[in-house]
C-alpha cells in the first residue's frame, strides 16, 4: 500500500498550517503517516474543531435551565419537557455542497441533521430549514432555489418527517453563496436516551448502514475553504442522499436503543469514520483497534486514507455491549440493513487501526477532538467601517412617500415577505398526523405524544429566524433581535420559549472585519438567550461563504424550540371572528434603518436597525403568553419583515380557505 | 427524425435507487444480474433538414445545458442507425 | 373488528393508520411485511408511505412483498382491504385495483387538504357518508396522476367503481381542483368486487378536528357499521 | 455483460416532464427540437456465462415482471451490439 511521503507542504495543501502540523509531530512524537495526516487535517478543520469560534462560543449561556445536557456534550441538545419525556433538536449547515449541486446538496444536509436527533434515540417529530439565496431575477438562482426546495422535501417525504416551518430570504449578497440550514426536532423518553461514547474493553464496534465510497472525501474540509471557480472542479464526487437507507438506519437505530444492547452510538457525518471513532473514544476516555479490511465498501482498491475520511451517507457507528452482537445483527438484518463489526473498544486511550494486515494508524483519540487537543484560536478583529457610515444616514434626505398605497403593495409583495405557499406546499406538513399549526404563520406546533403513542396534551413549537440584513448592520443587536423574533413567533402560538439553537453562516474568519460581525453576533446572541432564559443546545459554525464577488450578510439562523403546555393554548396567526379586537403590544417608534421598506421602496440597506430593550421585550412576550393562557386570545402574529402594515395583511390572508379583512384606526 | 440521449449518473457517484432495485430482483430469484443503474432516456424529435453533424452538435449544445447536469452526470448520444 | 396495519420498510403513515384504527374502536396491529400470513384479521390496510423509497416506480417492488400473498387471498375471500397512498400504489402494481398512479402534472409533490365527492355510497367504505357533503381531507404525493386505458375508464364508470373523485368545497367536479391530473378527477376506486378501496388521500390524517378535520372518520364509521 | 432495458412511457399517456423539457429547450433557442418524451435507462451488469437466449429471457421475464409496469409503460431490450 503505497502512502505518498509526508512534507509540510503536504500538510499544508491539507489545510493545515506550519504551527498546526508541528503540534502533530509534536502529538505524535514522530511525523505523522499520509493516513495519520489526513486524519488530523480533518478533525482540525474548522468545520469539526470548531478552532476560530469556540472561543467566542464558550462565553455562551450553554447550560443550566431545563437542559438535560450542556451544549457539546452530546450530539444534539435535549431539554426537559416534564412527563419524562425530553426533546431533542439541533440545526446544522450545508451551505457550500448545495452551492455546487443544489438537489444533493440539500437532501444530505436533511439526512445529516435527522441522524444528530435519532442517534440519541429521539425519534423526529419535525423538521425545518431556513434557506437564503441571491435574488430571482438570476437563472442560476431559481435553479439553485428550486433543487435545493426539492431535494429538502423529496429526503424528509421519504423519510416520514413533516417538514412543518421555516424562512427563505432572498439578498445579492447570497448570490454565489446560497445558506441551507435544516434543523430537525425529536422525542425521546428521557431515560430511554443514547449517547455518543465508546468504553469497556472488548465491547465490539460496528458500522451499520450503507457501503462507504469514496464520497465526499474531503467533504468537511470542503466546508472549510472559500468556494472558487476551481473548486468545483475539484469536488467531481457529489454525496448523494439515500432516504429509504436512512429510514431503515432510524428504525433500526431507535430499536437496538430501546433493546438496551449499546453502550453507545454516533451518526457519521463530516469526516466520516475518522470523526466517530476519535469524538466516541474520547469522550469515553478510551481507545479502539479498528480493523478497515471489514467496513463493507462500495469500491474496489479503496486506500485506508479514503476509507477513514468518505463521507458517504447513511452509516453509523455503534459500540454495541458485549454478548448482544447477535440480537444487534438481527435488528439490522429485519431492517435489510448492512451490519459490519469492524473493531472493538481498548482500555489504552489509543486508535489503532488496521488495513491490508497492516497498521495505518495510531493516534491519541483526546488529541483530535475539539475540548482535547484540536487548536484553539483568538482572531484579531476590527470593526468595519461601513456600520458607522450606515448608522450616520440621515433619513430626513429621504423624498415622502406619495401613496402609501404603492408603497404597501411594493413591500407585500417583495420576495422576503411574501407567502412561501408554493415552497411548503412540496412539503409533507402532516405526516405522522400531529401537526396541529400548519406552516404560514409564526411557529409550527406538533403535537406531543409519548414514545408509545399516547397523547401528552403538549405540543412543541419551534420556529427559524434571522434577519440577515440587521446584522449586517448592527451584528450585536442584529442578533439579538433573531434570538427575540424566533421567541416572539413561538410565543404568538401559546408556546413558553425553552431554548435554542444555532447555525452562524459567516465569511472568512481570518479577515478581521469579518470576524468582528461574527464575535459581535456571538456576544448580542448570548446576551438575548440570558435575558429571555433560553440557553443555547448547541449548534453549528459555517465560516468562509464568501466567493470571489461577495460575502454574505452575517447570518445566525437561530432554531427556537417552545412548549405548548396545554392544547387548549393553541394561538393560530390568522383572524378567526368577525367582531375581535384587534391589539397591538408594545411601542412603535419611527425606525426603519435596514428594513425591507427602505430596501424595496427606496433600494437603500443602510440606518441603524430598530431599538431593542430586553427586559421589555422580555415582559412583552410572557405578558401575551399569560393573556393566551387565560383564554383571552384568540390569534396573534408577530409584527417583523415589512412592519405592521404586512403583519396586519398576513392575518388576513394566511387562512386560505376563510380570508378576512380588517379596519385600523 | 428521433434521437436519443442517454444520461447517466457518472460512475463514482452512488445510484441508491439502482441498489435497490438489484436488492430485489436478487429477492425475485435473478441472481445473475449483479448491478443495476438507472438513468434518463430523453428521445427527442427533431426537424428533419440539418445535416447529421450540425444536428449532432445541436443535440450535444442542449445535452451539456439542460438534459444533463454535468457536475454528476455523463451523456451519450444514440443516432438513428448507429451501434451504441 | 380485527385490523391488520401492513408494514414496508418505508411505510411512514403506519403510526398514523394505527391511531385513526384505533380511535374508530377497532383493535388494531402491525403486520411485518415479512410474515406471510392475515389470519383472524377483518381489515388489512396498506398505509401511506414511500416503501422501498418509492424507487423505481411507488409501490413496485412492495408488491413482491411476502404479504401481498396473503394480501390477495384475504381480497379473494372478500374480506376488506384498504389502499392509502402509497397502499393504493401497491394494490394497482399488484394488480389488486385496475390502473396506475403517475406522476403529478406539476411534476412537483402536494400537501394540502382536498375536498372529495363520494360517488357511490353503498359500498362498505363509503356508506356513513351522508348524502351531498364534500369530505375535506388531506393529500400529500408525488405521483398520484390515476390512469387507466379508456375501456378500463368505461367499465369503472359502468360499474361504479369510482369512490371518490376531486371537487371543490361544494362537492363539485372542477378542472381547477383536480391537484394532479387524475384522468376523470379520479381520487378513490374499489374493485368489481367491492371489497378493495383504493385512495390517494390521507383519511387516517383527518380524525380529529384539531388536525384539520374529521372527515376522515366517516370512512372508518362505514367500515365498522 | 451490460444489456440495457430502454422503459418508456405509452404514447398515449401524457409525458409532463417531457413537455416542459421541450418548452424549456425552446426558450433556449432550440426550436428544431419538435417535442420530448422521457424514460428510463436501466441499465443491468450481468455474470456471463448463459447464451444469448436465455440471457433475454430471463431480462425479458425481469422487465415484464418489475422493471416496467405494463399497465403504463413499454420496453425494450438493447443487446450489446445490436442496432437498437
Amino acid at each position: 500500500m503505497h502512502q505518498p511521503p509526508v512534507t509540510l507542504t503536504l500538510a499544508l495543501q491539507h489545510g493545515l498550517s506550519e504551527e498546526e502540523f508541528e503540534r502533530i509531530q509534536k502529538i505524535l512524537g514522530r511525523t505523522p503517516n499520509f493516513t495519520e495526516l489526513g486524519i488530523f487535517s480533518v478533525m482540525w478543520s474548522e468545520h469539526c474543531s470548531y478552532k476560530n469560534s469556540i472561543a467566542e462560543l464558550k462565553k455562551l449561556p450553554r447550560s443550566g435551565g431545563r437542559l438535560l445536557v450542556s451544549a457539546g456534550e452530546e450530539n444534539a441538545g435535549l431539554v426537559d419537557i416534564g412527563g419524562g419525556l425530553a426533546v431533542c433538536f439541533k440545526i446544522e449547515s450545508h451551505n457550500h455542497p448545495s452551492a455546487v449541486e443544489p438537489y444533493q446538496g440539500a437532501a444530505t444536509g436533511v439526512g445529516g441533521i435527522m441522524r444528530d436527533i435519532f442517534t440519541m434515540g429521539a425519534r423526529p417529530i419535525a423538521a425545518l430549514n431556513s434557506l437564503r439565496f441571491g435574488r430571482l431575477e438570476n437563472a442560476r438562482n431559481r435553479y439553485l432555489f428550486d433543487g435545493v426546495v426539492r431535494g429538502i422535501a423529496d429526503y424528509g417525504n421519504c423519510l416520514g418527517v413533516p417538514t412543518v416551518a421555516g424562512e427563505v430570504y432572498f439578498e445579492d449578497c447570497y448570490d454565489g453563496n446560497p445558506l441551507v440550514n435544516a434543523m430537525t426536532v425529536g422525542i425521546v423518553a428521557q431515560r430511554q436516551t443514547a449517547s455518543a461514547i465508546a468504553k469497556g474493553d472488548g465491547n465490539p464496534v460496528f458500522i451499520i448502514g450503507s457501503r462507504t465510497g469514496r464520497d465526499g472525501i474531503h467533504g468537511a474540509t470542503f466546508a472549510s475553504e472559500e468556494l472558487s471557480e476551481d473548486s468545483e472542479a475539484k469536488r467531481p464526487n457529489v454525496q448523494v442522499g439515500d432516504p429509504f437507507a436512512e429510514k431503515l438506519l432510524l428504525e433500526a437505530t431507535l430499536e437496538m436503543i430501546q433493546a438496551g444492547i449499546l453502550v453507545g452510538i454516533q451518526d457519521m457525518g463530516a469526516a466520516g469514520i475518522t470523526c466517530s471513532t476519535t469524538e466516541m473514544s474520547a469522550k469515553g476516555g478510551s481507545g479502539m483497534i479498528i480493523d478497515l479490511d471489514k467496513v463493507p465498501v462500495r469500491e474496489e482498491g479503496m486506500s485506508a486514507y479514503e476509507i477513514m475520511l468518505s463521507e458517504s451517507q447513511e452509516r453509523m457507528l455503534a459500540v454495541v455491549k458485549k454478548g448482544c452482537e447477535a440480537e444487534a445483527r438481527a435488528i439490522c438484518d429485519k431492517w435489510d440493513l448492512l451490519c459490519a463489526e469492524i473493531g472493538r473498544v481498548i482500555a489504552e486511550p489509543l486508535l489503532k487501526v488496521f488495513y491490508r494486515g497492516e497498521q495505518v494508524a495510531e493516534i491519541p483519540p483526546h488529541e483530535c477532538v475539539l475540548g482535547g487537543g484540536a487548536p484553539v484560536y483568538h482572531r484579531e478583529y476590527r470593526k468595519p467601517a461601513y456600520i458607522d457610515e450606515a448608522q450616520r444616514f440621515d433619513f430626513s434626505t429621504l423624498p415622502a412617500v406619495e401613496n402609501l398605497q404603492t408603497a404597501f403593495l411594493k413591500v407585500f409583495s417583495s420576495p422576503n415577505v411574501v407567502s412561501k405557499h408554493w415552497v411548503y406546499e412540496q412539503y409533507d406538513t402532516q405526516v405522522q398526523a400531529n401537526t396541529t399549526l400548519l406552516p404560514g404563520g409564526d411557529a409550527a406546533v406538533v403535537r406531543i405524544l409519548t414514545p408509545d403513542g399516547k397523547d401528552t396534551n403538549k405540543a412543541i413549537a419551534a420556529k427559524t429566524d434571522c434577519n440577515g440584513r440587521y446584522v449586517y448592520l448592527n451584528p450585536r443587536r442584529g442578533a439579538q433581535i433573531a434570538v427575540v423574533e424566533s421567541a416572539r413567533n413561538v410565543v404568538a402560538t401559546g408556546a413558553q420559549p425553552l431554548a435554542v439553537t444555532n447555525c452562524l453562516n459567516f465569511g472568512n474568519p481570518y479577515k478581521p472585519e469579518m470576524f468582528y460581525l461574527f464575535r459581535e453576533a456571538v456576544a448580542g446572541m448570548g446576551e438575548a438567550c440570558r435575558a429571555l432564559e433560553t440557553p443555547v443546545t448547541g449548534g453549528n459554525v459555517s465560516f468562509y461563504n464568501e466567493s470571489p464577488e461577495n460575502a454574505v450578510y452575517p447570518t445566525p439562523t437561530i432554531g427556537m424550540v417552545g412548549l405548548v403546555e396545554d392544547l387548549a393554548h393553541l394561538t393560530p396567526a390568522y383572524f378567526r371572528q368577525e367582531g375581535d379586537l384587534i391589539y397591538l403590544v408594545g411601542e412603535t417608534k419611527a425606525e426603519i434603518g435596514g428594513s425591507e421598506f427602505l430596501k424595496e421602496y427606496y433600494g437603500l440597506v443602510t440606518g441603524d436597525i430598530p431599538s431593542l430593550d430586553l427586559e421589555l421585550e422580555k415582559k412583552t412576550q410572557q405578558a401575551l403568553l399569560a393573556a393566551i393562557r387565560r383564554g383571552w386570545i384568540r390569534s396573534a402574529h408577530d409584527v417583523s419583515d415589512g412592519g405592521l402594515a404586512a403583519a396586519l395583511a398576513e392575518c388576513c390572508i394566511i387562512n386560505r380557505e376563510k380570508p378576512s379583512g380588517a379596519t385600523v384606526k | 427524425m428521433r434521437v436519443a440521449v442517454k444520461v447517466r449518473l457518472k460512475r463514482s457517484i452512488l445510484d441508491p435507487q439502482g441498489k435497490t432495485v438489484q436488492q430485489a430482483l436478487q429477492h425475485l430469484g435473478f441472481e445473475q444480474i449483479r448491478e443495476v443503474r438507472i438513468g434518463k432516456l430523453i428521445e427527442l424529435e427533431i426537424e428533419e433538414g440539418q445535416n447529421r453533424a450540425e444536428t449532432l452538435r445541436m443535440i450535444e449544445e442542449a445535452s451539456r445545458k439542460l438534459l444533463s447536469n454535468p457536475v454528476m452526470e455523463d451523456f451519450e448520444i444514440e443516432y438513428p442507425g448507429e451501434t451504441p | 373488528m380485527k385490523s391488520a396495519v401492513i408494514v414496508f420498510p418505508g411505510s411512514n403513515c403506519d403510526h398514523d393508520m394505527l391511531r385513526a384504527l384505533t380511535l374508530m374502536g377497532h383493535r388494531a396491529e402491525f403486520v411485518w411485511h415479512k410474515t406471510g400470513n392475515l389470519s383472524g384479521y377483518d381489515l388489512a390496510a396498506l398505509p401511506g408511505g414511500f416503501s422501498y423509497g418509492d424507487y423505481l416506480r411507488a409501490g413496485a417492488i412492495a408488491r413482491f412483498s411476502a404479504i401481498m400473498k396473503a394480501v390477495a387471498d384475504f381480497a379473494a375471500k372478500g374480506k376488506p382491504v384498504l389502499g392509502v397512498c402509497n397502499g393504493f400504489q401497491v394494490l394497482t402494481e399488484a394488480g389488486l385495483l385496475p390502473g396506475a398512479l403517475l406522476r403529478n402534472q406539476n411534476l412537483r409533490f402536494i400537501c394540502r387538504p382536498v375536498y372529495l365527492r363520494a360517488e357511490n355510497l353503498r359500498t362498505r367504505f363509503t356508506q356513513a357518508i351522508p348524502p351531498g357533503t364534500a369530505l375535506k381531507i388531506p393529500i400529500a404525493h408525488g405521483e398520484g396522476r390515476f390512469h387507466i386505458d379508456p375501456q378500463g375508464l368505461k367499465q369503472l364508470q359502468d360499474r361504479e367503481q369510482i369512490v371518490f373523485r376531486y371537487a371543490n368545497a361544494r362537492g363539485e367536479t372542477d378542472p381547477g381542483a383536480n391537484p394532479n391530473g387524475s384522468l376523470d378527477h379520479i381520487a378513490g376506486i374499489i374493485n368489481r368486487e367491492g371489497n378493495v378501496l383504493g385512495m390517494m388521500p390521507h383519511p387516517e390524517r383527518a380524525m380529529e378536528a384539531i388536525l384539520g378535520s374529521e372527515d376522515g372518520r366517516r370512512i372508518f364509521e362505514s367500515l365498522v357499521a
